[in-house]
């Protein structure tokens, strides 16, 4: 089983040289921490930047510069700053090759759940569907079950759905996974130390096991 | 050219009346027009009809209007942090219309360009297409979206001239020049305010046609709703 | 009867205080040269700036510095540079006050034609479109009658048309013209001299002429 | 950050073909990819479909790609300056579609914006709206206008960086911004390249994001279509 942190050290193994991302906010946003030094991605920031950095140094917080998650951050070099029509021109332009994505659910399909539901209320969506409209590749960053422990990934999406059919690969505690083009997710890799029953026992929508399962490498069981 | 200036956060604020459609930029609590809402707060309209991509937090930010009851209808893509909002929804005392942020910000920017209407793809197969018109361009699905505009804007900058003219600084920018353009009176505040003629045409980020009335503003408070650091 | 800068003379005389206001090419554009120094007004170039000044001293020429018609200008105090589609956001979504422009034809309805037409062929449309549609006050410069004689004031445009109903008032070198929401060519004024048999023989469509119709003040008879 | 810079001109233009769509910047000769266009010169590829708001005069600007007769189609605003343009055009060599200035800055925006379609007024009872959708919003007439995209867009800006970040100068910036976010590929060309880093991230017209080839152009000639002055 994999941490949230590793969760987003495995996603970042995705991503390519010269692609521009956008992160959305809770395991994707960890993603930032593990891209590999010598790929260069530009990392967009849905409210109006191109460059995101690292979080700033406590003399270096300005609260001019925050992320789509409200965060104080820095830029890089050869950044861009712009208002939210552009940022979200350069989203549904299809100028971002990819986001990576918490979701409440994923169906078998590749249909997606995001909206912010507390306590039964919706209080909001921000720009999760836009990206989900996008072309930009979809990953979902998610714990493969809910708190209460029923499964994530399902036949169909019991919340609000924010999309369909637009999830590309789904990143869990205990595998990845691609969304079929039939429909169905289909096990890629496992976590360190999971077995597939526990995938199997977990997931509620159409599962396809095909042959040997490789374990993700370079993790510690957690 | 034309001298924008007024007096003060109060003397821009002065025609705005019980029922009035506000635009106010920001996102999150960065970039908001602190002291029109202050200056708001003060006259204490009701029955507003507020347009921001968030509800700010209880004590800050278009929160300080919730709490005082001030808004009748609220048109945001997230309030995820306001709990004065959550209660007074849940009381059925306020309204509210979410939309996707992309598209809030295209319909804003539609009502100050002259576009009624435009297709977007994003709330396709959600809850938020309901009722919508749906059409297919080029083999793909999108929705009919109306432009939004507003009795008066309220937007927050960095510099600004008395021609109006504005320059924002950093992510302060997001929603504020789409709302400039799209209110019928647009108030701007400004930290500094230079004569006309002291910045930089290329470099003006609003240009001042859009906005009528512009007033210098003191003691930003500027909070930072998460604060991040790197060790 | 007026000359071209007479024209421009009497149209700047609509002009008030406050007022954002494109200029056309031709006769309109001389307006600009009789705006008085008491008026704050704000010039816009479609191409993309607020704030035109004069022409430049011949040693001030900048070649990235060009109005509508592609004329070297300078830039008054105050003044933006913007993108294409920002100037026709200005147009189209209302924030110009006035546009004065010239035509080859007006109807008695308010229609207009100013395509650019050479030997027959439409050479193209520019801003003009734009701005007859837009919610801008638009005034009409030009000569009376085309070269060869006929009318320009027409019943129905012969021209290709460019806008309808959108014309406020006509100013030509023999008077001044407002459009009447039933239809026709009112007479406001006649130019120095001009009769009203000529006005009424040099127009085609339906013309008002009610109770006794000033002679414009201010200008010597050409 | 991303690299984008390539050698010249010629490499920039190296995958340009006989039928490609061009997006290319400019309004008059005022803030035209000049260099872009002598190296396509060179190349001499055929049936082009240029879109631009002018034609160049006969000797310069999109005028030079006339003169080749490597163009097919253009998509224009305004033609009026260029006789080779007449001359093929009444020999039926060349097809013209004239399109209002504003919306065809509104439907290149919309390309890059991924907006397929919108309303506009511009056209209305003319006879550009022949065989377009007519509508009615809030009792006014609108014409449904669709996106423009390209295969390539040359853009020319002043300043530009290694990020593909651009600024421009004047009303040299004018379709420019627009276009370089229509093109699929879109070829930057500046007066001065400087590493990334160097420009300040607030006066960015045109985000690098939208740039995927950027080069320092020489000798820019930036020939003036009408000289003005006063005494």
């Amino acid at each position: 089983m994999l941490s949230k942190e590793q969760i987003a050290c495995r996603i970042a193994r995705e991503i390519k040289d010269g692609q521009y991302i956008n992160l959305g906010i809770g395991i994707p946003t960890l993603v930032a921490n593990y891209i590999p030094d010598h790929l260069q991605v530009v990392l967009q920031s849905e409210n109006g930047l191109l460059g995101i950095g690292p979080y700033p140094r406590s003399s270096e917080i300005n609260p001019d510069l925050v992320n789509a998650g409200k965060e104080t951050i820095s830029m890089v070099k050869g950044s861009s700053l712009f208002d939210s029509a552009e940022a979200f021109s350069m989203i549904r332009g299809g100028h971002i090759d990819m986001a990576i994505l918490g979701a409440l659910e994923v169906s078998e399909n590749g249909d997606i759940s995001n909206w912010k539901i507390a306590s039964g209320l919706i209080k909001g969506v921000g720009g999760a569907l836009d990206l989900v409209a996008s072309d930009a590749k979809l990953l979902v960053a998610m714990l493969h079950c809910h708190k209460d422990g029923s499964p994530k990934l399902r036949k169909q999406c019991k919340f609000p759905v924010t999309g369909v059919r637009c999830v590309h690969k789904i990143f869990t505690d205990l595998g990845v996974f691609s969304i079929l083009p039939e429909g169905g997710f289909k096990l890629l890799e496992r976590a360190p130390g999971v077995e597939l029953d526990e995938i199997r026992n977990k997931t509620e929508g159409r599962l396809v096991i095909k042959g040997e399962i490789p374990e993700m490498t370079g993790f510690q069981q957690q | 050219m034309i001298n924008k200036k007024v007096k003060d956060a109060e003397d821009a604020v002065r025609d705005i009346t019980d029922g009035s459609v506000l635009l106010l930029g920001g996102f999150g609590l960065c970039g908001i027009p602190e002291a029109g809402i202050q200056a708001l707060v003060g006259k204490n309209v009701k029955g507003l009809t507020c347009i921001s991509n968030n509800a700010g937090v209880d004590d800050f930010g278009v929160g300080l209007l919730l709490k005082e009851r001030m808004i009748k209808k609220l048109i945001a893509s997230y309030v995820g942090e306001n709990k004065e909002f959550e209660d007074q929804y849940r009381a059925g005392e306020l309204e509210l219309e979410l939309i996707p942020q992309g598209t809030l910000a295209e319909r804003i920017r539609a009502g100050g360009a002259g576009i009624p209407a435009f297709f977007t793809p994003a709330g396709i197969g959600s809850e938020l297409a309901e009722g919508k018109e749906i059409r297919e361009f080029d083999g793909r699905l999108y929705l009919l979206e109306r432009w939004i505009k507003a009795d008066f804007a309220l937007v927050k900058a960095w510099k600004g001239d008395t021609a109006g003219n504005l320059i924002y600084k950093g992510t302060a920018r997001n929603f504020n020049p789409l709302m400039a353009a799209a209110g019928k009176i647009t108030i701007a505040e400004v930290e500094q305010l230079v004569p006309a003629g002291e910045l930089d045409p290329n470099q003006i980020h609003t240009p001042g046609i859009y906005v009528q009335r512009i007033f210098q503003g003191a003691g930003y408070e500027k909070r930072i709703e998460n604060i991040t650091v790197s060790p």
